[in-house]
């Protein structure tokens, strides 16, 4: 597939950009930051993007979905990303509907799926234990109990997890807390008894939470997936997550190289501009070079996605890793160089430094990401 | 026994005697630094005690001059005074621009008048001082200031706009660039000026970091009347104390790279705590265990340059242009430091406020992003390395 | 079957007739270069045989026209030709400048009577060129040259000396930039010449490099003698041509970053014939894992905007500095995989000739010490991060 | 300590300087490498240095050494590196006469350091055996035979090796090849049946050479040290190495880079010297920070040896992991501020670039010496 934009997907970028720049823009994000408000992101606008068709925008037809791929999805990650635009994509058209997509039975994807793709439900996968990104070490356990599991555990940093209306959530039902074998997922009404949801206010001003579960019961169904395909459905909804965050974070770094571009061209002292200063300009022009990179591999990684392209996870991590440490290096040189101003709360370069090292962490990050490059290459 | 030696008994038993408890405790928050002034606030009547009998015997600045509140003493027996302090663990009693940025530069710049006038209470921590440096058009070009300083009769007339100044809303006097001379080349029009922030006219609204903080105002003046008395040095010799005291302010931040105080948890500490491992084994995480060991290393050299500096300037080599190495390297130091803790913490060092986060994980992610004000403010990290290349290096422009 | 198939089923047809066994041998080492030219050297028959047939095919250039020596190839068919010369692990029949540098400029520029005269030469390896460009005072300030060209009657008489002119001792030809015009604006004086290497007044003298191989010489002209009709495009017009022959070199040596040919063993595999540890576990060292695997994914990521800028290019959106990108890029990468492999081997791979290092092991001492020039020549990394500044990013002088 | 040289240390370090600068310009290292000289160093100068009291400078008066300190040994190691000087300085002065010093007898003291002071032995320390710096992996062997030992390995990057007059060899009498324990010295005669020394021609054109021991008989006498106390030794000996090591790289890195900063100033591009370009500039800067740091880590490391300060450890890592990285990146900035020039073999910045690249790996590369500060700091 070509590495450049169709005219079909040059279009939608344009519709997309159009609607979130009217819709839900930087200030938006701020507002529901100021307000403290209570879900994190606009129902209404999640709803009408739904609407166009852009949540199921990689999921099929039939499951109610666009029918396009991720191509397409990655499009409109990429104008949220613009705007730093607070909503459910990632838990829910990503993480949500691939565990569902890949792991459920015909009978959960007909009756789960159509309501992702229409923005009625909101999902949460809760899978991250500790401070560090390790999904595979998993002390949740999932006991036989009865008919079904009794689950105990906890998770934090669960996106959207305290306005979830299903939960997915990764437990142990055999094997050692670092073991890939042995984890299973399975579906949670937050609302059983002995699920406690604490939201947590993270830097960036996006959802997420810590959950407690305490033997806490579910039916036999719950469980999402067969015995044994936990790890490796993990696995693929994280290669989806990391490259549609990718994605996203391409977005926000194309949007915070954009700014500081201008503001080197507007803001002048010494009598010119200060983007007329040869330090910067390199600093800049080797940016450039890292954004440029960072753009390609994003998009191969959505065509790969699409194409179900062998090698598919080394590609998702050198993407995430890249996109990572090139938005944390773009957002860092963008404070820099907007200086003083860019230390205040009132302008918006420092919301983009912040979402840039949660979505660098988020997921994995470059190091992370490295080893498991390593580890998949066989050195 | 030696006179130094004689010092050093003398001081500790002063010490043992007069340092109150509560001062030997460490530092736990911002609370507990005594900033002094016309309204100081204390946490502990401890805090009051410790920095009236630290002020009354000049001690809040050692080696200045008696007859200026200063305690007088020498190179040799500061130190010894610093590491008698350090023995018992003795809080600062003071923290204030005016003993680390205005005073040395009054000592340097002032009449024998003002120095009498206005170093004393700097020293008993009476008044609190604030800078007046930086304006929303004059950033890293500071030269380019515009607040303007009109001579009318014995007063000058201030109007203008300053931004960045350090807690100008809780502060007392302000030390002040301003233009006095418009028609002259940038940087010959400037004066240095002192005035009160309670005169009419002047008006200080705090700004909001990145960090939730907000420790810098922007700062109003209009129609500011002050006293002739009150400029330091020459008419339009205000660059010439502007920069030296721009010396002293980065001397000051970049003393940050060294790793904080003692309310700093170290790297090695956090690593261990968020990557677990065996006490005593290395952290499970190599990558980084070695940025951790990398700043270790760095800051043990930091820590020789300083000392080297120290010495060459006993030995009266010291140059004026090495601040900027400090500034620069220790404030991108300080920069490394908090973003590697607030990786090592993960998604613990990346929350704002309220539930699931410790007050000390908070603080990984506010001090953060305050950190990256540290390369701008005192002039940017792009501003000293110019000076190094013009100042020391003898690059050609 | 569509036309491409049809294409693709001929060609290989053609291939598994005439391609020589020892072409489907992987390269060895410089020897098996083939750079064709008057003196041409064959290390095996087959070489030359080789070239030969795949010169008359015009498949040397693949997409010229067939009327100056080309194959005439749509840009579809070239790919495919690509990959059935991969899949049979075909050498290149020849190596180039006259194709990769000079041959797209002709073919822009040039008059119809010029195409006709020196691209056929070019295509079927006949004659092989050297690049006049660079003078001792004209390194990044390319344009501030000083060679002159005076007419004299229908002959320009050139005098001067460039530097870094690649294999100088061994080419054919020359293209040059000379001044014709010293009063011009200096990127307005400046004309591109062609002469033959065999002119009377003509020397090179070959350089060594801190690598040890001497591919660049030092080259004097003393009064050569120019027939006018070797001027290409309009006399003084030639900064125009010269920029955009920059930028074919440039593509071609930022191809370097992506790894090498098949001769160039991997880091992965370096790592573990030097660090050890068992075949598909970690290996290890694992900060240099770390770096080996930084290294393959930002060759995905390169690789990956390669093929996006081709795409860009078929949609008619080729943006030309993009090359500068390329040349950066592609250069740092590639002293960054020279400098990782001279660590993994540790004081193996510091081995300068003699016992007690394999070929392989000098081999990446020198690799790693001549791709210091990557970022040199070719106009130096500096360069075409100013050009990306103000090209690419609009950034004010 | 103070962290400033004294005047007489001054004295010494001019005296030296013009000594070095007269006697071994760089162009002398260069006329040892095009003319294949067999000795790589030239011994008549050895033995002017040593009648000059440099080479025992830091042994004691009364064996023969001139009884100062490592700080002064320092500031003729700084010089020797401001002309890339080739010497066995390393070998002998530093790795020979420390081994001695700290392991062995009185008698052995009295015997051998005062022909190093004199400069007519030269030593070689052999322990270094895979390309990676890994004193501690030791695959040689000392076997009991007899009265003595029977030593079997190979040993490579043996500095000197191929001059020595002796040499000490680590080799184990116990434990398995990556042990601390179980590693003992020997001395042993290049001479000796079954000793097998080629020459190898490194990159700087500095002394090294490999060595083999075929079953290599020699004394009990031969054993340097106690039984149990060859890893502290060649510890303590590593450290002073790193150290000195450390001094000569500070003198090359700082000639480097102030040759770089007057090529800056000279060297005309676009009507103007390319120093005047603030992006060179800035990186200039950089550097000289770095070089600053470096120059107090290695004042202060020479005297914390002076002072047998405790922590040395931590220090002498530090100091080698910095002077290693700062050199490599003074060199490689210089090639490329030099630009096609500095690529030639005739311009000296490239040996620069050569020695940088040797010395950072001798004794220990920045990483290997950052895990080592990490191990003894308990993290």
């Amino acid at each position: 597939m070509s590495l450049i934009l169709s005219e079909e997907q040059e279009f939608l970028r344009d519709t997309v950009r159009e609607f979130v720049q009217e819709n839900a823009p930087v200030t938006a994000l701020r507002a529901l930051r100021d307000s403290q408000d209570p879900d994190g992101f606009s129902r209404e606008l999640w709803k009408e993007m739904a609407e166009l068709g852009w949540v199921g925008a990689a999921l099929p037809e039939d499951l109610g979905g666009a029918g396009l791929g991720f191509a397409e999805l990655g499009i409109v990650l990429e104008e949220c990303g613009r705007t730093l635009a607070a909503s459910p994509y990632l838990s829910t058209a990503v993480l949500g509907a691939s565990a569902l997509e890949l792991a459920g039975t015909d009978a959960q994807k007909k009756e789960l799926i159509p309501e992702i793709c229409s923005g009625e439900r909101v999902w949460a996968l809760a899978f991250q234990e500790g401070g560090q990104f390790a999904p595979f070490e998993c002390a949740t356990v999932a006991e036989s109990a009865g008919d079904g599991f009794r689950l105990s555990g906890e998770k934090l940093f669960v996106l959207d997890g305290h306005v979830a209306d299903t939960l997915i959530v990764t437990a142990r039902s055999a094997g050692g807390s670092s073991d890939r074998e042995g984890i299973r997922l399975f579906l949670v009404d937050p609302k059983a008894a002995g699920v406690e949801i604490t939201r947590t206010l993270m830097v960036d001003s996006r959802n997420a939470a810590r959950i407690r579960f305490d033997a806490v019961e579910v039916d036999r169904s719950a469980a999402l997936g067969q015995v044994g395909t936990g790890a490796a459905t993990l696995d693929a909804v994280l290669d989806r997550a990391a490259i549609c965050l990718s994605a996203e974070m391409l977005g926000s770094t194309q949007e915070v190289f954009e700014r500081t571009l201008q503001y080197l061209k507007d803001r002048q002292q010494f009598g010119k501009p200060i983007g007329s200063f040869q330090a910067l300009k390199h600093r800049a022009a080797n940016l450039f070079c890292e954004v440029e990179l960072s753009k390609s591999i994003v998009l191969d990684a959505l065509r790969a996605l699409d194409e179900g392209r062998p090698g598919l996870s080394l590609i998702a991590s050198s993407c995430k890793a890249r996109c990572s440490d090139t938005f944390v290096l773009a957002a860092n040189e963008g404070v820099q160089m907007f200086g003083g101003i860019g230390m205040t709360d009132e302008e918006e370069v420092g919301l983009f430094l912040k979402r840039a090292k949660v979505a660098a962490h988020c997921f994995g990050d470059g190091a992370y990401h490295r080893n498991r490059f390593a580890a998949l290459s066989g050195y | 026994m030696s006179d130094l030696d004689a010092f050093r008994t003398e001081t500790r038993e002063w010490l043992e005697e007069n340092a109150p408890a509560l001062i030997r405790q460490p530092i736990r928050g911002d609370e507990d630094t005594v900033w002094g002034g016309r309204n100081a606030v204390y946490d502990h009547p401890d805090q009051k005690l410790w920095l009236e009998r630290m002020g009354a015997k000049g001690w809040t600045c050692p080696t200045w001059p008696k007859e200026y509140g200063g305690g007088g003493l020498s190179a040799e027996e500061s130190r010894v005074l610093a590491e008698e302090l350090a023995r018992l663990g003795c809080r600062p009693a003071l923290f204030s621009f005016g003993i680390t940025m205005l005073g040395p530069v009054l000592i340097e710049f002032a009449s024998e008048e003002q120095k009498r006038r206005f170093l004393p209470p700097i020293a008993r921590g009476e008044i609190r001082w604030c800078q007046g440096y930086s304006e929303p058009g004059a950033g890293s070009d500071l030269a380019g200031l515009q607040t303007r300083a009109v001579l009318d009769g014995d007063e000058y007339v201030v109007n203008g706009q300053k931004v960045w100044t350090s807690y100008a809303d809780l502060s007392d006097w302000i030390f002040c660039l301003v233009r006095t001379d418009p028609d002259a080349p940038k940087h010959d029009g400037i004066s240095f000026l002192l005035f009160d922030m309670a005169s009419s006219g002047v008006e200080a609204a705090p700004i909001q970091l990145i960090s939730g903080s907000s420790p810098f105002c922007q700062t109003f003046f209009q129609d500011v009347r002050v006293p002739k008395d009150q400029l330091i040095g020459k008419v339009r010799g205000g660059w010439t104390i502007a920069k030296r005291l721009l010396q002293h302010e980065r001397s000051m931040i970049s003393q940050l790279g060294t790793g904080g105080g003692p309310r700093a948890e170290g790297l090695p500490e956090l690593g261990r705590r968020y990557l677990g491992g065996t006490e005593g084994e290395p952290l499970p995480d190599p990558l980084i265990r070695d940025r951790i060991s990398q700043f270790g290393m760095d800051r043990l050299c930091f820590g020789a340059t300083t000392r080297r500096s120290v010495d060459a300037a006993k030995a009266g080599r010291g140059a004026g242009a090495e601040t900027s190495m400090f500034k620069y390297y220790g404030t991108e130091m300080n920069k490394r430091r908090t973003e590697l803790a607030v990786e090592i913490a993960g998604a613990q060092g990346l929350g704002w406020e309220g539930e699931g986060f410790s007050d000390a994980e908070v603080g990984l992610t506010r001090g953060w992003l305050r950190s990256k004000g540290n390369s701008i403010e005192g002039g940017t990290s792009e501003i000293q390395l110019n000076v190094i290349a013009k100042r020391v290096l003898g690059l050609p422009d």
